[in-house]
């Protein structure tokens, strides 16, 4: 099991793609910085499928006030939950 | 406890990735592992500018670099030619290249790209912060 | 007050914002200088666009290694009189909110309507 | 060489190329760290996904400012002993050339067939 | 009329849907750096609509490779016709 | 004639930015229009970086930007806040800030952001290269 990290907001960036097809089927999200824009309203639709293997990093969700927003089926770690997650994997592949 | 490794490749200020990259890194030693290094690459390679000058309300990353260095003897390794073309150049490299003044020091060193493959190979895990 | 028309947006500088906070500089170095020209005393016109947007959401914070980010920034925007806040409307639409949920008074900017932002302004600068 | 079914695959390193030529310096910067793990005896693997697969265009040139460019260094990775060149197969496709065409010997890869390249190699490194 | 400029890839970033979503009826658009890639082969479907107006730098068509590949609708110009691009348009607009 | 100015926000090296502007400025000027001064923000600061030291067969832009200045008398403006976040100081500025040495000299010079408003509205054409 991998972890893939993703910082850009699937608004703009297409690199989304890029990191859901490089997933195996048991590898896990993490969306950190801009993106976690994709834990919010329409664009957590490009993630439909990771129920349970989708994780955002919860700093990021809260300085940017979209904690409120975020998606329910979406897993919020603090920085200490992303070092765990790294811990877990059996190595990370970053998306940017 | 296992080994760590970081590749930043996000200059400071102009993107998020030094500010995510320290706290992880910071974590990481809090948890009690051991962290072989960061290397700073592409643009990351300004995060070793000894001459920002950040607004004092806002976190000096340079100098947070140097603390990780100092309270857990991490070593900052910079990669020395995607320094050179961005104009960060330590003492020797300012007198080789015929500049005055240098803009790299301490505890940040000027290193080679196979640093970055032997700590990747070498470490349990390598987390890569881009911009 | 901007209208939907369109009319009521001519001036000096419309100035693009398409950066969220934190992530990049962009959004904090696209409104230093839209703040520069109002204190030159240029009319200003800002437009929230795509992640743009996401400038407005309420209840931002600073980051936790400290970055304020630039919600304080926004906040001086009248004192600037800087008071044209455009928003586009398809982004809003993503984000799920409103325009009146934003965290300053701004209007929404439908696709049609975009387009004529850029010729009623001298001069347009994309961050 | 690489088959179409991952076997073959396993590696050192797995370097991401997913840029293209002149427009940035993660090209370069992504085939440095690939011809230096080879240097030091490491296998390496390289992935042209998405841009990155107009790195492999024939017949490029230096930029008008006499800049290199980096199929020059594309051509030096048989001395260097990197032969698993693999390319996203949907990107050629936009891209409308056949693997065949590309400036060197490359292997298409299926989308489906992309996941387990990570896996397979100790470190993965993505510019 | 306004001439606006584009550098970025739509095979990875969503830019070019600003771009086009900014552009009156008779403004123009030229592709430059990354952004000649949107000339060739299907990515050259995402600027349907705008035969005539679409402009691609030749220099970096030529550097990349991608002249060959460039469609046939596509104005060519060297830095020379950028200059004149920009002269013959009220004001430019740059996304990137 | 008709007066131009550019903005460039891309460093060198990392993007083509440089590069597409330091090649439109020079077609600006051959065309016989006057080019009223390049504007340097965001990371195109670097663009000032005196002590980048770029391999020898790569285009030196810092050069490059200078014989622009040289020969067409065009004013490089750099922004003074972008580039003091960034590591880019001026003697004045280096003394001002406590450091040694300095980044930055002519003929770039460190300005303010009004500079560019100023020049956005009073030429006739603004051209901006970003990264």
């Amino acid at each position: 099991m991998l972890l893939h990290i993703l910082n850009r907001s699937p608004a703009t960036s297409e690199v989304f793609r890029q990191a859901l097809a490089a997933m195996g089927p048991d590898d896990r999200l993490l969306l950190i910085e801009d993106g976690v824009q994709g834990a919010v309203g329409a664009l957590f639709g490009r993630f439909s499928g990771l129920e349970g293997r989708l994780y955002a990093q919860e700093e990021d969700l809260v300085a940017r006030g979209l904690a409120p927003l975020c998606a329910p089926s979406v897993v919020r770690v603090d920085v200490e939950g992303f070092v765990t997650l790294t811990e877990e994997a059996q190595k990370t592949v970053s998306w940017f | 406890m296992m080994r760590y490794a970081i590749l930043l490749m996000g200059a400071p200020y102009s993107s998020q990735a030094a500010h995510s990259a320290l706290r992880f890194a910071r974590a990481v030693a809090a948890r009690g592992h051991r962290l072989e290094g960061v290397f700073f690459y592409h643009d990351g390679v300004h995060n070793a500018a000894r001459l920002a000058a950040p607004p004092q309300d806002e976190p000096h990353l340079v100098d947070g670099w140097a603390a990780l260095a100092a309270d857990h003897g991490v070593p900052l390794q910079v990669c020395i030619a995607a320094a050179l073309r961005r104009g960060l150049l330590d003492e020797r490299e300012a007198a080789r290249h015929g500049k005055q003044g240098h803009s790299v020091e301490p505890p940040f060193e000027l290193t080679g790209l196979g640093q970055l493959v032997d700590l990747g190979l070498r470490c349990d895990r390598l987390v890569t912060f881009g911009p | 007050m901007a209208n939907a028309k369109g009319q009521g947006f001519e001036g000096d500088l419309l100035v693009v914002l398409r950066h969220g906070p934190h992530g990049t500089s962009w959004l904090r170095e696209g409104l230093d200088a839209a703040l520069v020209a109002a204190a030159f005393g240029r009319r200003v016109t800002l437009l929230f666009m795509g992640e743009g947007v996401t400038a407005l959401v309420p209840g931002q914070k600073s980051g936790p290694l400290g970055q304020k980010g630039t919600s304080p920034t926004l906040e001086m925007l009248e004192m600037y009189d800087i008071d044209t806040l455009l928003v586009e409307a398809e982004a809003l639409a993503w984000l799920g909110l409103r325009a009146e949920e934003l965290m300053l008074s701004a209007t929404a900017v439908e696709a049609t309507e975009l387009s004529m932002l850029a010729s009623t302004h001298s001069l347009v600068l994309t961050f």
